[in-house]
């Protein structure tokens, strides 16, 4: 096809950055779909500014989506891009930062003009440091999508609106990536001019690149050795949606999912009210407090009930959870987290609600805690959090967060009949025993109390949020049963435990330096730690999914390494944790700026820990 | 009066749990007509649900010999929604306080009966916080002296009524914890409505805010001053020699005098019409307001409209036959995919 | 237009902040409009607080040069009451939005409407949740198809008219976004009103619900679909050769045609009263529905009653007068002590 | 007066227990006014069942008011009363598990019939086995009654419910308690023959304990030595009201109170409402949230603002707490802990919300947190929140509970013009600078944001929950931004430690045992190593009163001990934090049962301790 050299390269870093009008969002998707067809292992991370759009041309509307890939494993979206596609001044401004010196710069400089420029908080014009610290390449991109288009029966906004699609086509030729998987999403789409338009500019954009002095060579990143079986991508939200579907056809009963928007986390509510076909229920309640509520009432009725939100929400749902937690129903919780107390930066990422799942209401009501660390592991970690909910009769909560709810990764699709089916068992009138029905009545080995649904007969029972008898569940105040009720709902959740694999170690079983984690550092932590290893350091690594109750193994893998390393996108909440369980002197990495932790960073950490003994 | 639907009777629906309000709450009433109409409604007493939210009024599950959730302060009637749309066959009934469901819960009120879910709402409302020891409410008369305003309370209060018409309630009615029998034909009409039936009961608090209803209460007081509203009846109330109806002045209502033979009809005496498409006319009436009109007891208004859960159970249907029932296999392979 | 309070001009209530609305919404002519009649209500901006929720619609006081508090979601009238009742010398305005001011905050906003403040609330109303990108919101009209209601929304609609009557609002008003005239005179009224003024104001979401308002916001169509409360007017609406107006049938409004020679008074035709002791009225205009029925925009209501502020003032004087101003040593002391 | 002889006691604890009819709560309160005027130290704890009245003469229906006495100084309501005064057989068998052996039991005999004792769950009558047991003195209470009040005009319920007074009466002969406060209160309280019935029936009570020959000698307990001052008996619940009126007055600024009414926080919002005159202004909200904002709304405008809750209530509160902590705002927020999760006991005690305040927020949400010890600390405690709230710009909770609020202890009236007055200072025209007024520059030694408020020209600006700038507060979402206002939020609490003073140690510095407590177990505690130190154990002991930030001696003072005792009412909340924070083996004694530890839980505990080591 091209008559230009082709380089390989084992791993390249794109970031698409402009005004959150010019489509970086979607470009970004676009060229992750064709790289996950290309066969390569890749990372994502989205990186939007604001809830509205803000004025076009400043550093506050500007929008990135940068992709990792690689022909090996890829853990991260890569601290630093290896190539930065900037729209505008203020795109190129507020991303430059992360550039190494010398990295590829591709910006449309068709938009450089001085207005723009100083819009974005450029004093001069920026072009001629730009040329001098990195390998710029200028592409007047408005022109050429303007010239691929005349004679189209579109305004001229309407024309200007495909131009990112012209830089697809190039970046697909620059990196080889096969542009069909993007063809085919325009015609299912739109159709006609728009189609004609964005297709022509698509095609055009590859065909410059071909042309084009600016760039000599192409490059081909060979598709990556993965275990075989079917893949897609899959962003931590759609994951947990299908997630919650799954559930409700294994477990054969039917979903219930109150909810009420929120921003990381309305997605999912998108995403499975798209999905009534598999029975399931979507509720959209007036507050968080009625989509818990709805919830509850929806599983003390028998369904399959799931309730998300991200921090604020969740914290208005703090109330009846207590509730759940009294009356001892299954119910699952979604936390997709997001960054800052209040309002915060609700697009930015953080782990900060670990102390608001477990403590976050009043007095002692104990919760299981998951926390996936991936997006594809959001989809198990939801049918985890059901078979735990069900099982042991108690509400769950699962902690996602913002990152993994926008990025994306490659996702083995599970086989479904490999999936765990687990039909639910209610009581049934021979539950009803000689006294009737005791609903606070304990299953033995899980002391979970019985499921039963109105509809079957002889179970009449009231439950509520007083004090109430172990066994009869009938409402007293005696300091007595209030006691052995305090206990025994502590001690269901840490019988939980039962289910909890043990840690894993990878790496060396004991040693100096164990990096532990949980949830979405994941990937940050293995990059750092493979990195280590590669320049010959001896670092373990382990990460915990069961926040509570914690996997009984910990105690000893904590006990076997000289030093624990517990990064984290808050103050140090697990570390709080484990440091007063054990009394080990867990050093803290902490991070609180919206943002999830650079490889670098952790490497740091790491190099210090490890220089400094 | 009905013919039981079943074989059940009620005592089938007291529960073993002791009573627990005070001596001459007017609760005791409402459970013993709840009780009682009970088994013309339902023929197996595990498909009722009785769901409340914090108050002394919200006890009343724990005295039901039926399924029940006594829940959090002012959220039943989520609680209550999440139920129902889970199994629309169940008979929900919603017990909650003027307290509990609009001061607390009001916005969950106005939800539900927006829906318009096929559940009972039963409001008792005696014009006070009970259960936490008499603070005032939203619905207390200006000026009440309370624990909690020593110099009266300066809220306006909230009409549930016109609350409720406001919401765009399809079915409202109000009765009297100790008129029996217009009680249970109030339950009857609530129940028989396919949607969400609001009820306010006026409901005695002896021991907070005793007497504060005793105008409608008190048999001898309550023909001056209530009229009882009956579909196609024209709107006449008092005792011969002192009768009275309502006319409608440009949408606003007000009560003129009538002969003993006078044809109220034709004096422009209005006639009680529950169906009438738009709620207008209803909130006219809810504004009468003593001493100079009369409080309307009875049904305010119905109105047929599809339930929540009906359109609920037709989305799934309409999803299903358009998209086949759900393929989870077939949902994980959907767009694009690739194997190595 | 009325005359100027004040020095001040339009400018003096521009922030310095990038407006960060979406081109085309109809956030910015309201923001235009509050700024262009702000100088004729105060003459220090200073005494001016906007407070908000959250939604697109809740940024509204940080483009406001006078003080803000864009607080947290729904709560926006409990942080005004808060704020009012501290400072009862404050012009006190909230801002917020059809998912902010009634799905979350709905209570919030019912009781602060019952409490009766001195204070405005702007309810922006476009049908849809802007910020959080696209779901249906409580006003919603039925069927809408949004990212949360792909199959179409099944909630029947609140409407805020009939939610704030049903409140028991003394003044209720609503307006359109892009009638600039009608809107600033809409505002000198609520600004003029001694209570809670509150205000619908119809705004495009062209992003999300473009359209959605068309048949009032197009200045062709506005004339048959919408009808203008004019205090003393009778309603009549439409073009000459075509003109309409509303009787009222026994509580309810219903349209009729009129020739243009017709005295719509003669003919039944309503002649508005905002100050009907009853909310009947006012109540039945909002019950009037498009197509069959015009919209009201202006002013359904006004009513003159004690603020809550006011009465609370008074308490605290009467407490002085009766108790003598506060004595901390003499609290301290009061009932049994004894001296070691 | 009297014949019989008098016979000298250091102390004396007696429990009043009948129906929640009967008005043990009266009998009590009354009992205790005379005693505290007779000049004794005491302590109380009321104890009633519920929140509404239960069905007469069942267990349920118990209501028990405990007061415990002496010359000397009283640290507990004491483990186990000398005396039980029971009105009916449920109130006996209710509370007769607490009594010891030989203990004396007064019953209203009248009460113990077959029907009576059946209906509180005794199978046979149970007056033979008590005799055996206990000093059993049988009254006919019901019928010595109605003799003394024959020929008043009165039906006989309203008689019968006068019989308390008549017991007053006796146990106020019994211990030569004066009456004479008691018959001041009944004159102020009722008139006419109701009056006439309580005061007859009162003297007669006092007049049968003379001539009967039950009691063949009467007690007298000598006033205690105790500081000099003016005293009066106070409870929890009012010393926070009166504290919250005080602030207003020393801070020179109005009150404002958004309150909900909730159990057992609603009695602070009553006795608040009934001093208008002192310019307070209380605001029945319509709920939890809305009392919230409209306190955080009134510290805008510049009133001093303050909101009273308990569990739910405060889970509630939450997402408003966290706009407060990011506006930073002053803002008083009063927990009276009540017991057990979601409803629960409402009535009963617990310090289970320690973590709700420090973690119960999304995200990191950094807040003081004060704890009182004692009934009369409450009022010192309120000041002490409303002067950080101020000075450091930020929301404080103080953490009172169910057993603080109830119970009452003499309280040595503090001389007003002692008390720091501290007007506070205001944000003025002068604070706006050369680039305008900047609401987030902050004082470089607290870094508390100025208070600039509403009506003050030149300092218009706006505030609200999303991340900002710091210095200007604009909105932002750089991370950096963001990293720094999150650092500057946790740092300015930590500055709070300026103001906390360091933990005093009782008893020697260091040593074996140090027992550390907070809030309301000051009592029990003292009174445990008070007995521990008689019987010759080395115990030392330190109370906290700030939660958060924790006084900076604790560290120090923690190394210096061999083992550190730690009791809460919880499953160990401060335990872990101090366990994290110091990696200590702090060992943990724990009670949920809804009630106040017992000194001999805490004694035990030393003891075993000890008599490890
Ligand atoms: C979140 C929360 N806030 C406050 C309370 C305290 N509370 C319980 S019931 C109640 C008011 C009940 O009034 P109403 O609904 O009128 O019931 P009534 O007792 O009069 O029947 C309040 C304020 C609570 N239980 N939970
Ligand atoms: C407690 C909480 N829940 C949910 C949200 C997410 N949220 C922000 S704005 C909004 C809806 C806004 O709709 P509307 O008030 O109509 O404002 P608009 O954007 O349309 O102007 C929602 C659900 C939030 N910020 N806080
Ligand atoms: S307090 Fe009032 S409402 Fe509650 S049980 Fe007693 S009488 Fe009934
Ligand atoms: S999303 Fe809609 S309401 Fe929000 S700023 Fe954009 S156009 Fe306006
Ligand atoms: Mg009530
Ligand atoms: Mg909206």
């Amino acid at each position: 096809m091209t008559s230009k050299k082709v380089e390989k390269r084992r791993e390249v870093s794109i970031r698409f950055c402009g005004d959150s009008g010019d489509g970086m969002q979607l470009t970004g998707t676009k060229f992750t779909d064709e790289t996950a067809l290309a066969g390569n292992d890749l990372s994502t991370f989205p990186d939007f500014p604001a809830e509205i759009r803000a004025p076009a041309g400043t550093m506050a509307g500007v929008s990135g989506y940068q992709i990792h890939f690689a022909s090996e494993q890829v853990y991260t979206p890569s601290d630093s891009p290896d190539v930065l596609v900037a729209f505008n001044p203020a795109a190129a401004r507020a991303n430059i930062g992360d550039l190494r010196p010398g990295a590829t710069l591709i910006i449309n400089v068709d938009a450089f003009n001085k207005k723009a420029y100083q819009r974005a908080g450029y004093t001069e014009d920026p072009l001629p440091d730009l040329r001098e610290r990195f390998h710029l390449v200028e592409i007047p991109l408005t022109t050429l999508n303007r010239e691929a288009l005349s004679g189209l029966d579109l305004n001229q906004r309407a024309i200007d609106r495909c131009k990112n699609f012209f830089a697809l086509g190039l970046l697909s030729w620059l990196y080889g990536r096969p542009m069909k998987s993007t063809e085919r999403w325009l015609e299912s789409k739109f159709k006609g001019d728009v189609l004609e338009a964005n297709l022509r500019t698509l095609r055009a954009g590859w065909a410059f690149g071909e042309t084009t002095e600016l760039f000599p060579v192409s490059f081909q990143v060979p598709a990556a050795k993965i275990e075989s079986g079917t893949y897609r991508n899959i962003t931590g939200n759609q994951a947990l949606a299908w997630g919650i579907v799954a559930a409700g056809q294994l477990m054969d009963r039917q979903i219930f999912f109150g909810a009420y928007p929120i921003t990381p986390a309305s997605e999912v509510l998108h995403e499975v009210s798209r999905h009534r076909n598999f029975g399931v229920k979507t509720f959209q309640a007036e507050d968080e407090i009625a989509a818990v509520s709805s919830s509850i009432g929806a599983s003390f009725a028998g369904n399959l009930a799931v309730t998300v939100s991200s921090g604020p929400g969740i914290v208005l749902k703090q109330e009846a959870l207590g509730l759940a937690v009294m009356v001892e129903l299954p119910l699952v919780v979604i936390n997709v987290q997001r960054s800052g107390p209040s309002t915060g930066s609700p697009t930015k990422t953080e782990q900060g609600d670990l102390f608001l799942a477990l403590y976050g209401r009043h007095s002692e009501s104990p919760m299981p805690v998951l926390a996936p660390s991936s997006a594809g592991d959001c989809f198990t970690t939801v049918l985890e959090a059901f078979r735990i909910a069900v099982k042991y009769m108690t509400p769950v909560m699962v902690l996602s967060d913002s990152y993994l709810a926008n990025s994306s990764e490659p996702w083995k699709i599970p086989d479904v009949d490999t999936l765990p089916r687990a039909p639910i068992q209610f009581a049934t009138a021979d539950d009803s025993g000689n006294e009737g029905f005791q609903p606070y009545e304990r299953d033995p080995e899980t002391l979970a109390r019985p499921w039963a649904i109105p509809g079957e007969a002889e179970l009449e029972h009231r439950i509520g949020g007083l004090t109430k008898e172990p066994v009869t569940g009938n409402v007293v105040y005696d300091p007595v049963s209030h006691a052995e009720m305090m206990r025994l709902r502590g001690e269901k959740v840490d019988r939980v435990s039962a289910d909890v694999p043990p840690v894993e170690v990878d790496g060396a079983d004991s040693g100096d330096l164990l990096v532990l984690g949980w949830g979405s550092t994941l990937g940050a932590i293995t990059a750092a730690v493979d990195e280590a290893r590669k320049a010959g350091q001896m670092v373990s690594r382990a990460h915990i999914r069961h926040m509570n109750p914690l996997p009984s193994n910990l105690d000893e893998i904590l006990g076997r390494f000289k030093h624990v390393l517990l990064p984290e996108l808050n103050t140090g909440q697990l570390s709080m944790i484990l440091r007063s369980r054990f009394l080990i002197d867990i050093q803290s990495l902490t991070k609180l700026a919206g943002q999830p932790f650079l490889v670098s960073e952790i490497r740091d950490a790491i190099d210090s820990i490890l220089n400094n003994s | 009066m009905a013919a039981p639907a079943s074989e059940l009777t009620r005592k089938d629906f007291v529960s073993s749990q002791d009573v627990r309000w005070c001596p001459g709450c007017g609760d005791y009433s409402i459970l013993a007509n709840v009780q009682r109409v009970m088994p013309e409604f339902v023929d197996k007493k595990e498909d009722v649900v009785f769901i409340s939210g914090i108050g002394c009024s919200s006890r009343f599950p724990y005295y039901m010999n039926t399924y029940g959730f006594h829940t959090i302060h002012g959220r039943a009637p989520s609680f209550a929604t999440g139920i129902k749309a889970s199994n629309p066959d169940l008979s929900v009934w919603v017990v909650t306080g003027d307290g509990d469901g609009l001061s607390i819960g009001g916005n969950h009120l106005l939800h539900s009966i927006r829906r318009n879910m096929d559940m009972q709402i039963l409001l008792f409302n005696n014009k006070i916080y009970g259960l936490t020891k008499g603070q005032y409410s939203p619905t207390s008369n200006p000026g009440t002296r309370s624990k909690s305003s020593p110099q009266g309370s300066i809220d306006y209060p909230l009409d549930p009524i016109s609350f409720a018409l406001g919401a765009g309630a399809t079915f409202v009615a109000r009765t009297i914890d100790v008129d029996a029998t217009h009680m249970q034909q109030t339950l009857r009409r609530a129940h028989a409505h396919k949607g969400t039936a609001f009820v306010e009961i006026l409901q005695n608090c002896p021991v907070f805010n005793d007497g504060v209803w005793e105008d409608v209460q008190d048999r001898k007081q309550r023909v001056e001053n209530s009229i009882s509203l009956v579909q196609g009846e024209p709107l006449v109330f008092g005792t011969p020699g002192n009768l009275r109806g309502i006319v409608m002045e440009g949408g606003d209502p007000k009560v003129i005098d009538l002969d003993d033979e006078d044809d109220p009809v034709s004096k422009g005496v209005v006639v009680h019409d529950e169906h009438l498409e738009s709620t207008a006319y209803a909130f006219a009436l809810a504004t009468l307001t003593r001493p100079e009109c009369p409080l309307p007891v009875g049904v305010f208004r119905e109105q047929r409209k599809a339930t929540y859960e009906q359109m609920l159970e037709q989305q799934i249907e309409d999803a299903t036959s358009a998209q086949g029932a759900g393929d989870l296999h077939a949902l994980l392979h959907s767009g694009d995919t690739w194997t190595v």
